[in-house]
């Protein structure tokens, strides 16, 4: 579905991404994890065009995207979150939710801003994630994990075919994270694609079903989860042999 | 070829003025986002407290720069701590200020109104009309004295705010206000004191001025832009910007004026914005802006 | 220590956070008042019926004079409020609209009341264009660009011979009576006003609007939640100008005299801006209020101070006490700590 | 009951140095009137507003005084700019518009009623006296043989400037020609024309540039038609200071004390300027129905203001003048029976003012004055043409040897 | 037992909203690692800006060492020695890494010791070495975090706030982050930190808060917290747990 070929990015003499190549499979949860400064963000970015890559080559249902302008890529169902919650102060938690839901064509765009489905909709969405008690409250009045479920659930509104999620369990309490996990894996099954960076590992091989590791901008080592954890690459440069601690 | 000279030097030398005159608009953005419309106002401020000595005791002006300097710095104090201090935490900040200063420059220019009437004045010490003859080309002695007396102030201030505690203090407050805090600046009196060296240098600019152009409280209004141009070219808040941009823009439109036609030569200021908004947005030496 | 499980004042806390989230949903749903705006413009449209007993010339001048900023207003709110870009060369419209109605009533005759809305289409097609590189940039550097745009028309308009440069271009005044004469710039500014502000309404409350405010927070994050931030920004300078540029048409017919400095000032896109602000930016009846209060306020300096400085530093000063008291404006302020009046809510 | 008169001016703004000016000599002539009993009996109350130098608000001012003020007669406004929008609605009114400063001929070529000029002539035809004097007072063979000529883009600079090259007037609106002024004064003197540049109405800073353009042109002769005292005074210090050394200047402004003060006494000296007044003619007028002459004016506004009168207070005066002596003609404020008494007159039963003797042709514009040719000498101003219409004119000094 | 700062029953809010923080209190004690734990939108982070001055508390007092700390100015509270790393992690975007350290002991007023202490991080986090140079801002969000967290360690405080600072970290990192946390308690550094990583948080901490609605719900040994089922149903999610 996502096809991510020798994907570049450059800052300087600071390669970030540096000929990243991995695939997301139809209908599957992807994982991408790797340390601090791996460049997984980096290659969000060029993925959904908020920064040009360098070099490389992004394909989406066979369809070639890397030139396209991040609303068109949004447009034809990919959507992000990012890491550090981007919101729209000034505007109600409601408001930032519904912004995200498709317009279609000239005559689109002077409909009224909120239908009553669209309301519902996103008021759904918003129970879904617990939070709907700050529906009206202004976007740029939240916690730091209210503005992260806030995200995630402006995502959920535009039906997109692929999400790409940024650290969207860090600074999530566990008991939510929990419930996010179970409704992550539940849009799965209904069909939804998504690519995952995390640094939870726990939730990571619960919930990924093929793993993506990055070092120093490129792809060390992909694969389903089992066989990640246990790459000896993975575990010096990444996990630190906590996976280990944990399950003892 | 002493043509060519002769008008380099003479873009050179206003540019040096348009410079300092910019310098402070640009320290003044750069530190506090504080858009300053009034700091044209401002710099007439400095230009009439310069006059005044002047005409009165018959002061040098470029003498009397550092008193007008410190006044104007003094009423920099009472300005901000009356008009900026309040919304200093707002997010939409940078914004308000623009409207706030257009204000301020209103009042500024009725202020003076009411003390100075609105007859346009000059200083004239000797060398303001006066000018070296070196073969076919002149160097003009006002605009030299004064374009040397606003590069050196302005690389004195570069100093200060790149080496000096303080100077670490203000950039740091400029870019995460409250982080600073929360390290242990009193971030309240390194904005007053960074408004008022802006205000400080609008003074200094002032006593340059009043022998350059010949002012009036109501001339402030020409120069905004101008200034405006130059400071965006640079880069909005760099320093160095403002004076190269200053330096290459004064050139050009001294070259313009003289070729082209005098109609002209100000226009060369604001295409160069338009030109270098679209080639490169964030100005010669501005920060790349997230998302191009 | 012991630990302690404190439930019950837990309840009493989950009490006032409720009462605090309702406060908050009923903030949401005020209900607008229409009829007060409607009311307002059809006393407005009688007002004329003055002239069968007496001259009220100055009464209609000043409520033309109103209306005309009212459109100007409300057509920069849209970019500058919804979309959050403040321009500082609006009056270039204000010329545009103005010369181009005003060469063809020269010319051919044609009363700018009918060639209005085409002078508003060439606005709006020099907006689009210049909107395209100013746009480019954001915050003050935006706002930069608008008055060097304003200062490059200037020196276009003021050597283009063929509108009359600096000299200025006289049109011909119409041959009404003194008593009716201004009626019909009277009517055709009332029009454009109302038409203006439900033309704002309208797209604030549309999904463009949404879009509007939303890239006006965060463009990035604007873009990737699908808008097309570089056409939605570009789009609303076009529609911005064009409301401008109808006022402009209008207003040159009616002073019968264009001259680059009586369209492309300063104080002309600062007058909208700041009836903006004043009002209250992003609001419907901000910029209605703002234009009123503006208006009445240089009355009411001119006929008390008369001629001095004191009207610019009274200007200023109540600019700058207006901002700092009401920083979102009176309507925002207001409407921000729940103290606005029904009548003022039309959003 | 008082008798009202309002005058909208630019008191503060671009133009507010002069508008300031034009107030004192307003104020000042209706003291004096109602220290003299006032007009028909009743005395003068003088409604002056600012502004702003803004066309839409001076509209707007005199629409004010008329609906609101209740005024019964007005004055005109500072600047071709201002009196051109102003004359349309004046006319629309039927009011006597008598016209400080607005010499553009075009104001007067668009069919208003009941214009009165009260300065020499319409701009355009500046250049004549500039030309008489290159003819008159200088020795045929050292005459100037060249000139630069610099110009404010200004309406009324532009109009002199007009005149000086010959150029034709048009209405643009309607492409109609006004007047076709070829070849103009400058060509008719035999002077060839070297260098011509306009700069800028607003923001204009690139002097010494300008003037090293016009020092590098080599012309024997700089005429600098500036829009105000302000640029005079820019333009002359820059010729100082890049060393040109032309023979004559000529200035279309500058005949103010802050010229001096600006430029300094040695390069003012010799510098040519027109003008409309004088303190020195001996101009005989009449105020509340006594002579009064110009003497006497600047005796009184010296006193009244402590510093002396220039131009842009003494033809105010000389409006406020005109128009007293109309009432006091017409019997009446009625406005239709003022313009009648007004466009009666005639070169022996004139208008008297401190500017001199007033008579209109039918469009408005005085017939038969020519401008006072000034000079700066030794720091002061003083005349030096016409020759022989009266007394106290000084010779002529030439050449100007630099500045 | 001695009392480093004690918070007692206060309340606190951001302009003239609601009260968020209402009845809150604490108790640090010297040495120790103390960890708030509490659901999104508790009012930890408020809490922690509360103490530090960048809130006004409107009811309640802060006593820090004896000493009321109410209605000082962040910059006061830092030179009596308690240090806030916030959540957003408050950085200087634009200056290089070097600088955000030096501005992080910008209190120290002996030059030559600051820039020794600077190598001396330096020398303890490869990360920052290998990017003195860069600016802070382009730096990965770890790579921030890290920072942050350096920053702090220049001036020796008594007490470091840290709010989330495992948030985005790489689970190596997060180790390291605990170790130089209860490094910095052997030295006398008092910790009180913000975890939403529970489980991580209160295994390496002393002392657990359970904050809920503004106010403290729980308090106790750490170990006691991280027993409790309630707690660990309603704020560690229970399923793991079990
Ligand atoms: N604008 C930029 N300029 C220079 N370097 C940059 C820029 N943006 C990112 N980098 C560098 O690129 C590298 C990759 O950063 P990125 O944010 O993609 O990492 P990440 O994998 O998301 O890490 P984390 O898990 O910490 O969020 C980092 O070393 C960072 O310093
Ligand atoms: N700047 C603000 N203005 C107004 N209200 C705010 C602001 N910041 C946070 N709040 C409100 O205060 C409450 C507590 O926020 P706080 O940031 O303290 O939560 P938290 O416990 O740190 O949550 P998280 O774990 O998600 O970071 C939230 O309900 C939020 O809506
Ligand atoms: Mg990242
Ligand atoms: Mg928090």
């Amino acid at each position: 579905m996502l096809e991510v070929k020798n994907l570049c990015k450059h800052f300087g003499g600071i390669k970030a991404v540096d000929g990243v190549t991995f695939t997301v499979e139809k209908g599957a949860i992807t994982a991408l994890i790797g340390p601090n400064g791996a460049g997984k963000t980096t290659a969000f970015n060029c993925i959904s065009r908020t920064a040009a890559p360098t070099s490389g080559e992004v394909w989406l249902d066979g369809e070639r995207i890397d030139h396209l302008r991040p609303h068109k890529i949004t447009a034809k169902g990919l959507s992000r979150t990012f890491q550090i919650s981007r919101n729209l102060g000034d505007m109600t938690v409601i408001e930032n939710v519904v912004v995200q839901s498709r317009v279609d064509g000239l005559r689109g765009l002077f409909r009224p801003a909120m239908s009553r489905e669209e309301k519902d909709k996103a008021m759904s969405i918003l129970d879904f994630l617990g939070i709907t008690r700050i529906a009206h409250e202004d976007g740029h009045n939240l916690s730091y994990g209210q503005k992260k479920l806030m995200d995630l659930a402006a995502l959920l509104m535009s039906d997109p075919k692929i999400i790409l999620l940024d650290e969207p369990a860090g600074g999530v309490n566990p008991s939510l994270m929990e419930e996010i996990v179970g409704h992550i894996r539940a849009l799965n099954d209904k069909g939804l694609t998504v690519l995952i960076v995390e640094h939870n590992m726990d939730l990571i091989m619960r919930l990924s079903h093929k793993v993506v590791v990055m070092a120093h901008g490129k792809v060390i080592c992909a694969g389903t989860p089992d066989v990640v954890r246990k790459d000896p690459h993975v575990l010096d440069a990444y996990l630190g042999g906590v996976l280990e601690d944990e399950a003892a | 070829m002493a043509e060519i000279l002769q008008i380099l030097i003479l873009g050179l030398a206003l540019g040096g003025v348009i410079a300092l005159m910019g310098s402070g608009l640009s320290l003044v953005f750069g530190v506090m986002r504080i858009v300053n419309l009034a700091h044209p106002a401002l710099i007439i401020g400095g230009a009439y407290i310069t006059y005044l000595a002047f005409k009165t005791f018959d002061i040098d002006p470029i003498a009397m720069l550092p008193v007008a300097a410190v006044a104007m710095a003094a009423v920099g104090v009472v300005l901000y701590r009356l008009l900026f201090q309040r919304e200093a935490k707002s997010a939409k900040y940078s914004e308000m200020t623009v409207l706030l200063t257009f204000a301020l420059a209103m009042m500024v220019e009725g202020l003076l109104g009411g003390l100075f009437t609105n007859t346009q004045r000059v200083t004239s010490p000797d060398y303001a009309t006066a000018a070296f003859f070196i073969g076919d080309v002149f160097i003009p002695k006002g605009q030299l004295y004064a374009g040397l007396v606003s590069l050196a102030i302005i690389a004195a201030l570069s100093l200060f705010l790149k080496y000096s505690r303080l100077g670490y203090a203000i950039r740091a407050t400029t870019q995460n206000r409250e982080a600073a805090e929360l390290l242990g600046v009193n971030v309240q009196f390194i904005s007053v004191l960074a408004f008022a060296i802006g205000i400080g240098l609008a003074g200094a600019a002032g006593s340059l001025v009043s022998f350059v152009f010949s002012f009036f409280p109501a001339k402030h209004w020409e120069w905004i832009a101008m200034l405006m141009s130059v400071v965006v070219l640079g880069g909005m808040g760099s320093i160095l910007g403002t004076v190269v941009g200053a330096l290459i823009l004064s050139v050009v439109a001294a070259f313009v004026g003289t070729w082209i036609g005098a109609t002209w030569s100000t226009l060369t200021f604001f295409l160069a914005l338009f030109i270098i908004l679209l080639v490169r947005p964030q100005g010669l030496f501005g920060e790349k802006p997230e998302m191009a | 220590m012991a630990v302690t499980l404190q439930d019950s004042s837990a309840s009493a806390v989950i009490e006032a956070r409720r009462a605090h989230n309702e406060k908050l949903s009923r903030k949401a749903d005020q209900t607008r008042a229409t009829w007060f705006p409607l009311t307002l413009l059809a006393l407005l449209a009688a007002l004329p019926l003055l002239q069968f007993v007496g001259n009220y010339n100055y009464v209609l001048h000043l409520v033309l004079f109103t209306a005309s900023y009212v459109a100007m207003a409300s057509g920069w709110n849209i970019l500058g409020g919804f979309a959050g870009y403040v321009s500082l060369g609006h009056a270039v419209f204000f010329g545009v609209g103005g010369y181009f109605s005003g060469m063809l009533l020269a010319r051919y005759g044609i009363s700018t009341l009918i060639t209005a809305p085409l002078a508003g289409l060439v606005a709006a097609a020099i907006g689009y264009a210049v909107g395209l590189v100013t746009l480019k940039v954001r915050g003050p550097s935006f706002i930069i660009s608008s008055i060097a745009l304003l200062m490059i028309a200037r020196i276009l308009f003021d050597n283009w011979h063929f509108i009359g440069g600096a000299n200025g271009l006289t049109l011909p005044p119409n041959d009404l009576s003194v008593q009716w004469a201004k009626l019909p710039y009277y009517y055709a500014m009332l029009a454009i006003a109302a038409f203006t502000v439900w033309s704002a309404y309208k797209i604030k409350h549309s999904k463009f609007g949404l879009g509007l405010r939303a890239l006006s927070k965060d463009e990035i994050k604007a873009e990737s939640a699908g808008i097309d931030t570089r056409f939605y920004k570009v789009a609303a300078f076009a529609l911005s100008a064009f409301f401008v540029g109808m006022v402009g048409a209008v207003w040159g017919e009616y002073l019968t005299y264009l001259r680059p400095n009586i369209f492309l000032l300063i104080l002309v896109s600062a007058n909208m801006v700041l009836m903006c602000i004043l009002g209250g930016k992003g609001t419907i009846a901000g910029p209605v209020i703002g234009a009123i209060l503006i208006v009445a306020l240089n009355e009411l300096f001119v006929a008390t101070m008369g001629a001095s400085e004191i009207n610019i530093l009274g200007t200023g000063l109540v600019m700058a006490i207006g901002l700092i008291f009401f920083p979102l404006g009176l309507v925002g302020t207001l409407a921000r700590s729940g103290r606005l009046p029904r009548i003022l809510n039309w959003d | 009951e008082n008798l009202k008169i309002g005058a909208s001016l630019p008191i503060t703004g671009g133009l507010s140095v002069s508008g300031e000016k034009h107030r004192r000599g307003y104020e000042l002539c209706t003291k004096l009137i109602n220290d003299a009993g006032g007009i028909l009996g009743r005395q003068v109350e003088l409604v002056v507003s600012d502004n702003r130098s803004d066309t839409a608000t001076a509209i707007n001012q005199y629409e004010r005084f008329i609906n609101v003020d209740k005024v019964e007669v007005v004055y005109g406004t500072f600047s071709s700019r201002l009196t051109f929008p102003v004359a349309s609605i004046l006319s629309k009114y039927n009011m006597v518009h008598a016209i400080p400063s607005g010499g553009a001929l075009r104001i007067y070529e668009q069919g208003y009623k009941n214009l009165f000029y009260f300065q020499v002539n319409a701009a355009e035809y500046t250049g004549k006296d500039v030309a008489a004097v290159i003819k008159q007072l200088i020795p045929a063979g050292e005459t100037p043989k060249s000139v630069a000529v610099v110009s404010a883009d200004d309406f009324f600079a532009n109009a002199i400037e007009a005149g000086l090259l010959g150029q034709k007037v048009k209405d643009p609106a309607t492409d109609k020609e006004i007047a076709d002024l070829a070849p103009g004064y400058l060509s008719d003197a035999g002077i060839e024309v070297l260098m011509q540049e306009k700069w800028p109405e607003e923001g204009f800073n690139d002097w010494l540039n300008l003037a090293n353009s016009i020092k590098r042109s080599g012309a024997e002769m700089v005429i600098g038609l500036t829009a105000s005292a302000e640029e005079a005074v820019q333009l002359t210090r820059s010729l100082k200071t890049v060393g040109a050394t032309p023979k004559l200047v000529y200035l279309s402004q500058g005949a103010q004390t802050e010229f001096v003060e600006g430029v300094g006494k040695e390069a003012a000296d010799g510098v040519l300027i027109h003008t409309t007044w004088h303190k020195d003619v001996p101009f005989e007028s009449t105020l509340a129905g006594k002579p009064f002459n110009n003497a006497d004016f600047v005796k009184a506004f010296t006193a009244e203001y402590d510093v002396e009168p220039d131009e842009d207070s003494a033809i105010p005066f000389a409006v406020c003048q005109g128009i007293e002596q109309a009432i006091l003609g017409a019997g009446t404020t009625d406005n239709a029976k003022m313009g009648e008494w007004l466009h009666a007159r005639t070169k022996d039963d004139p208008v008297r003012t401190v500017l001199g003797r007033f008579s209109w042709d039918e469009v408005g514009l005085p017939v038969e004055k020519s401008h006072i040719m000034t000079q700066w000498q030794d720091g002061s101003l003083t005349f030096v043409y016409p020759t022989g219409e009266f007394e106290g004119v000084s010779p002529f000094r030439y050449p100007k040897n630099g500045f | 037992m001695t009392k480093l700062l004690e918070v007692t029953n206060i309340t606190a809010g951001y302009g003239d909203g609601p009260a968020i923080i209402d009845g809150a209190q604490l108790t640090i004690e010297p040495g120790k690692v103390h960890c708030i734990i509490g659901p999104n939108g508790a009012g930890k982070s408020t809490l922690l800006k509360a103490i530090c001055g960048m809130l006004s508390i409107r009811k309640g007092d802060v006593v820090f060492k004896g000493e009321r700390l109410n209605g000082l100015r962040p910059d006061q509270i830092l030179r009596k020695g308690i240090c806030f790393v916030p959540q957003e992690r408050a950085l200087f975007a634009k200056m290089t890494v070097r600088e955000n350290l030096r501005m992080g002991g910008f209190i120290l007023d002996d030059k030559r010791e600051l820039e020794r202490r600077i190598d001396g991080i330096l020398e303890r986090f490869p990360i920052l070495r290998e990017r003195a140079d860069q600016h802070a801002g382009t730096m990965s969000g770890g790579q921030q975090q890290t920072l942050a967290m350096a920053r702090t360690l220049i001036i020796k405080p008594d007490i470091v706030m840290l709010d989330e600072p495992s948030l985005g970290l790489a689970p190596k990192v997060v180790q390291e982050m605990f170790d130089i946390m209860k490094m910095m308690s052997a030295e006398g550094v008092t910790v009180l930190l913000v975890e939403q990583n529970a489980l991580m948080g209160l295994k390496n901490a002393d002392w657990g808060v359970v904050l809920d609605l503004g106010r403290t719900l729980f308090e106790g040994p750490a170990a006691t917290v991280l027993a409790d089922p309630r707690i660990q149903e309603l704020y560690l999610g229970g399923k793991k747990a079990a």
